[in-house]
């Protein structure tokens, strides 16, 4: 065990899983001798040499492309895209391609791809580079979607993303990249907490917080303040946003009865947006009021000055849980922040 | 590699080896490259030629007659696709589009396997590994990126383990597909890694009803010089030209010289697919001007000319090509429907349990229609 | 009136589109010459010319981006992308530039752009030819989403959506630009009902069944068939995928506490997903039951033989009408055809 | 058009027009097309050079101090977008990347509207109407294709209003960018259209950290040929070399001759931004000799080997330089933040019932913390 940011966890991971598979490249755009814009590839170039650890010419759609060739030839590329905003570019190629070519080949070719995306805001970024764009892969049949909140779950989860012969867009939340703890970095992936598992990162009775990446650290601040005012809230950290551990997420939703449910992106057809629809579905019976979205606004990210006003805080989850336990005399039928 | 920097793209007439009624030219350059081909080789390029033309023939039949959805043909594009066909080895690796039948089955792919998407009872037809061909990719351009990375993995393998064999990667397309970015992203990535990769690009003359003269103003094969890939224009009717530049391009790319493009002028004799209409975009006159650069009457007449082409040649690939219809037709309409549950298989290569529940669920409500 | 296709009445509409206004120009792959392998576009070169019509060159991106640059010098141009599962190289121009344009520029630059797309499947199409991206475009700020089901609809509301100063993606059904009705394709669009309303195809007391585009003709045969069985469907016909028309939707499920949505797409983060959260948290203490959804599975678009087992058809939608009711006795707490 | 189809590319040494101690050397194609650059014009070029180089100084100041998030700087590259800047008519329109604050000055854009976005309080900085300039494009490449739909739609205007300004538009972007695919498909369709469309690209050696050769092999100069445009290699840091080929470009632009494309070959004296710390892939050595090539000094030992630098304007281009300084910075400290729900503001052109109600609700949201 040793201590270390998110980011450096990050990188451990990835020199693990190219120790134990030769088999694995990593792939983008400036990963090489820089170490990548957020230095998560740092040093790697330099110990597994150029073949593995590719500096791609600047095109999206064209390091997706190559993974995928490479894929075929029987390698597991780890693309980096540089910033969420990037990703649109290699869109074609991640839905039409990589998402379909395991079922379009009746199994015979594995896609085992993961696709590294420093994502969503907080970190006064200019346009393009605080998005939150995982709605679009969950929507999409074929990936699996991940996005870890801290050291341990991002080395290891890195590790089995890899490991795994799906796809899998593997999110990274900018603003813990400098969060540090406790990190053993070669945990035994069988033994680890499967890849498709939620996590209860504090239990709670009256209110299930549910929530992914960037916000777990909010959600948590805002359970211990809640409990000075005797809410008891338990914060679910999803950690794979498709699938949804639903054993979880529902076990804990028929104890409490009332869900929250926080995400960055924009709330229209979102991972909230299935989430609540799915637990309305399986515990309509139990839920003692409609679950609440607070999520960032439909709007195209703001400028970084107002970004606060577009993010999810402490505050607006409060909301929302004063929200679902009908202490906000609404003038509406729903408000929304 | 000097060679790479220096790409012998030009604008001159494409390489030519049969002249239109089957006359051979001699070229210094090309002549080394099939010096191997003598008249039994050239018989059975033409048996190719035929049979592929014949299974083309019999897809449009069975489309006609309701047995497939759709079928794109390839007449007027077997010389093409043989002449590259015939040229790879077992482990070179094809990346195609939808219209290769004649790239498919010079890979040993089984002509009932080609009906198998056309007939809508699955998404792809072969196992990619045995044929060392990839399942046909329809969005346009995609599959260029595909062939480079395999291509940078054969690379990889080679620096690993030197015995590994200099295969080459080939990426199939059309003229429509030059103008798709993930075409010249390929031609970045190819020369950026000098990936053993040649494009093989079928100039067919139409993107379904645009003629290439509204992607391109000059001519394709000048557009990799500015990639820094060689390239070369060749006539795509022309089985002996197409073999010649297709051999020289993958010798090269297994000698460590990178990436090639060759542009195949031919034409689409057919519509695009069953579902189109050509006579809404196709002057005849233009269409009978290509019927007399047939590729198959110009193999033929050369084999004439070498005094290789009797009765029995004739006969025995008539004959060959009506069983291989037979047998195509016979395992078309035999083809049984996939059961109702394959449309959650293999979605994902490890356990899913949100779609297992999806399948659980579909299983029983077609289970509640039994009961 | 004259009686007319769908696919005529679009032509129609693009007619009098470009009509009313020079600025409009189209553009896409086949327009021209062959009028769209749907011939949608049939006879519009030739009446308004090469420079109005334009055949480009096959690149969606390209389409896409000039287009954009068309809308900054002051022209509305309507874009052909040839099938649903070809829009996606085009989706960084459309995600990225199209929907955020008029905000980046503080409304300075409008992008009166219409994407048509022939949409969703059950006509027996190859792989790419039979999706519903729908949500993607929902999920997107900035767009509008439409999709019509009927010539009538088709006409008016791509003449609205031309008209928009705003990106509409323009779904247009596949399977129903065969079906015949009476058209006046000369409606003043300002009289005709808004782009963003939805339609009450059918009025009805006991269950509210949401649909749109392909769907709505099944719809109203399951309401139909439902009759006889006693239950009485109120079927209605979104259109307006982004943003939903909620007052028209509430104002039905008020009355009914009873939802089935169906659409042909996947289900995960979809628009089913997001208008079951929207009507948990609007109309929760009037809901009866669970809202069902009755989609295509989380799957990529089978082969055409296997359509069938994915598409919702009558009886999925009567079964989805069947467990709203209560009638089903579930094995699990939720089935999900 | 005979002209757009026979390329005048070359992989040749890029065009000079003043060697690196400001000698003149004489050309025949370009002296004619800079022949009104006069002592007072040159002084201009000088003045313009020297002022966006002390407000990109400023910029990154300020970002040193914390009143800017980022700031990019077009350090070593003012020569190129100086002469293209001056070569443009008010009536041309401009789509470029974020590093073009040479371009934007010579627009007229107010030098704090270049700061808005990157403080922090905007998406953008200007009326792009009223500029003749495009929101600068942070997404790689994207505004090469806006480029050409822009000049079809000049092309369209023309066609039905003859008296319409002969207008060019111009694309500027990066080394870089030119591995994207909508920077290819830019090509593909301008030259398919003969759109007056300039693409203007800045290599200035590094994407970020990587060199221009992980994008190309051969002079990104070459490219265009393959595409049907004619191109030029100029050199970035000789402002008269930048002026005469940029000039010749918009003019067979204006003229009905379709697309052009110019690589100016210069280099990125500072960091990618103030994000990007350079010592990490970049030898010291290479920016000492690039020091050697500094536009400025060159333009100024022209001038001054023409007997027309001298104290006063010297002086009072230092002047107007700390003027112009001061005024971005109080300029950029007065800014105010946005009000919080501009959040919501023009996400629509039109009304949407939906985006109103999540700021109704926000709005009580906000005002539940006053009451
Ligand atoms: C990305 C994408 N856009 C559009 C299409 C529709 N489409 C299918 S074939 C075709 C024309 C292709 O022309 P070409 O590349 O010349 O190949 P050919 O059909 O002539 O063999 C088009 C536009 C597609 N399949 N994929
Ligand atoms: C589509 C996309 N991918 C990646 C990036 C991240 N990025 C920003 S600038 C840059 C390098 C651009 O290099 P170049 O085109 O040479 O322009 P320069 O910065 O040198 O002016 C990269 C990779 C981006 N902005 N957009
Ligand atoms: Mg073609
Ligand atoms: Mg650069």
């Amino acid at each position: 065990m040793t201590t270390m940011t998110m980011g450096k966890a990050l990188n451990a991971g990835l020199r693990r899983a190219m120790t134990d598979d030769d088999r694995v490249v990593l792939m983008g755009e400036d990963i090489g001798t820089l170490g990548g814009v957020y230095r998560i590839t740092d040093g790697l170039q330099a110990e597994f040499g150029e073949r593995r650890v590719m500096d791609t010419p600047l095109a999206e759609a064209g390091i997706l492309g190559t993974a995928i060739g490479l894929a075929y030839r029987g390698y597991r590329p780890v693309c980096e895209i540089q910033f969420d905003g990037f990703v649109y570019p290699a869109f074609d190629q991640i839905v039409s391609q990589v998402a379909k070519m395991h079922a379009r080949t009746h199994g015979l070719v594995r896609m085992p791809i993961t696709v590294r995306i420093p994502v969503g805001g907080g970190i006064g970024a200019a346009e393009h580079h605080s998005e939150s764009p995982e709605a679009y892969f969950a929507h999409t049949a074929g990936l699996r979607v991940v996005s870890v909140s801290n050291p341990q779950d991002a080395c290891t989860m890195l590790r089995q993303a890899i490991a795994s012969d799906d796809p899998v867009i593997f999110f990274e939340p900018k603003r813990r990249y400098h969060v540090k703890a406790e990190v053993d970095d070669a945990v035994a992936l069988t033994e680890a907490p499967a890849l498709g598992s939620a996590r209860i990162a504090r239990p709670g009775e009256h209110v299930t917080l549910i929530t992914w990446g960037g916000l777990v650290g909010v959600a948590l601040d805002a359970a211990l303040a809640a409990e000075d005012e005797g809410t008891s809230i338990e914060v679910v950290d999803l950690r794979s946003l498709s699938p949804v551990d639903y054993d979880t997420v529902t076990a804990s939703v028929r104890r409490t009865g009332r869900v929250v449910i926080a995400q960055e992106g924009p709330r229209e057809a979102s991972i909230a947006s299935e989430v609540v629809a799915v637990l309305t579905e399986r515990c309509f019976a139990f839920l003692e009021a409609a679950p609440v979205r607070v999520t960032g606004h439909d709007i195209p990210y703001p400028p970084a000055r107002l970004e606060k006003h577009h993010l999810p805080d402490l505050d607006r989850i409060l909301y929302g849980v004063d929200r679902v336990l009908g202490r906000v005399r609404e003038t509406g039928v729903e408000v929304s922040p | 590699m000097p060679d790479a920097a220096k790409p012998d793209a030009t604008t001159q007439d494409p390489v030519r080896l049969l002249d239109e009624h089957g006359a051979r030219t001699a070229s210094d350059r090309y002549d080394p490259l099939i010096a191997d081909l003598d008249d039994h080789a050239l018989a059975g390029l033409y048996e190719d030629m035929v049979l592929i033309r014949r299974i083309d023939a019999e897809g449009m039949a069975l489309q006609r007659q309701g047995e497939l959805a759709l079928w794109p043909p390839l007449l007027g594009q077997e010389a093409a696709q043989i002449g590259l066909g015939r040229a790879l080895r077992s482990d070179d690796f094809v990346f195609s589009s939808y219209r290769e039948h004649g790239v498919a089955y010079c890979r040993g792919v089984a002509p009932v396997d080609l009906l198998r998407v056309w007939r809508g009872v699955s998404v792809s037809g072969w196992d990619p590994f045995e044929a060392g061909m990839a399942s046909p990719q329809v969005i346009i351009g995609a599959q260029a990126l595909h062939a480079t990375g395999y291509a940078m993995g054969i690379q990889n393998d080679r620096e690993r383990d030197p015995a590994t064999p200099d295969s080459v990667a080939v990426a199939c397309f059309g003229d429509g597909a030059m103008s798709e970015g993930d075409v010249n992203e390929a031609m970045v990535f190819a020369a950026t890694y000098q990936a053993p990769v040649v494009f093989f690009c079928q100039n067919n003359q139409y993107a379904i009803s645009e003629p290439v003269s509204l992607q391109t103003r000059v001519p394709l094969a000048d557009r990799p010089a500015g990639f820094g890939i060689p390239s070369a224009r060749v006539d795509g009717n022309d089985v002996l030209a197409v073999t010649a530049v297709v051999r020289e391009a993958l010798e090269r790319a297994r000698g460590g010289g990178g990436p090639g493009f060759i542009e195949a002028v031919t034409y689409r004799m057919g519509p695009h697919t069953t579902a189109d209409d050509p006579t809404r975009y196709r002057d005849p006159a233009e269409l009978e001007l290509w019927s007399a650069r047939d590729p198959i009457q110009r193999l033929r007449a050369h084999l004439e000319s070498r005094g290789a082409f009797g009765p029995e040649l004739e006969e025995s690939v008539a004959a060959r090509a009506d069983q291989v219809a037979a047998e195509l037709r016979a395992g078309c309409i035999a083809m049984p429907d996939p059961d109702a549950l394959e449309v959650f298989a293999d979605v994902y290569a490890e356990p899913h349990a949100e779609l297992d529940r999806q399948r659980a669920d579909y299983a029983r409500y077609l289970g509640g229609f039994v009961s």
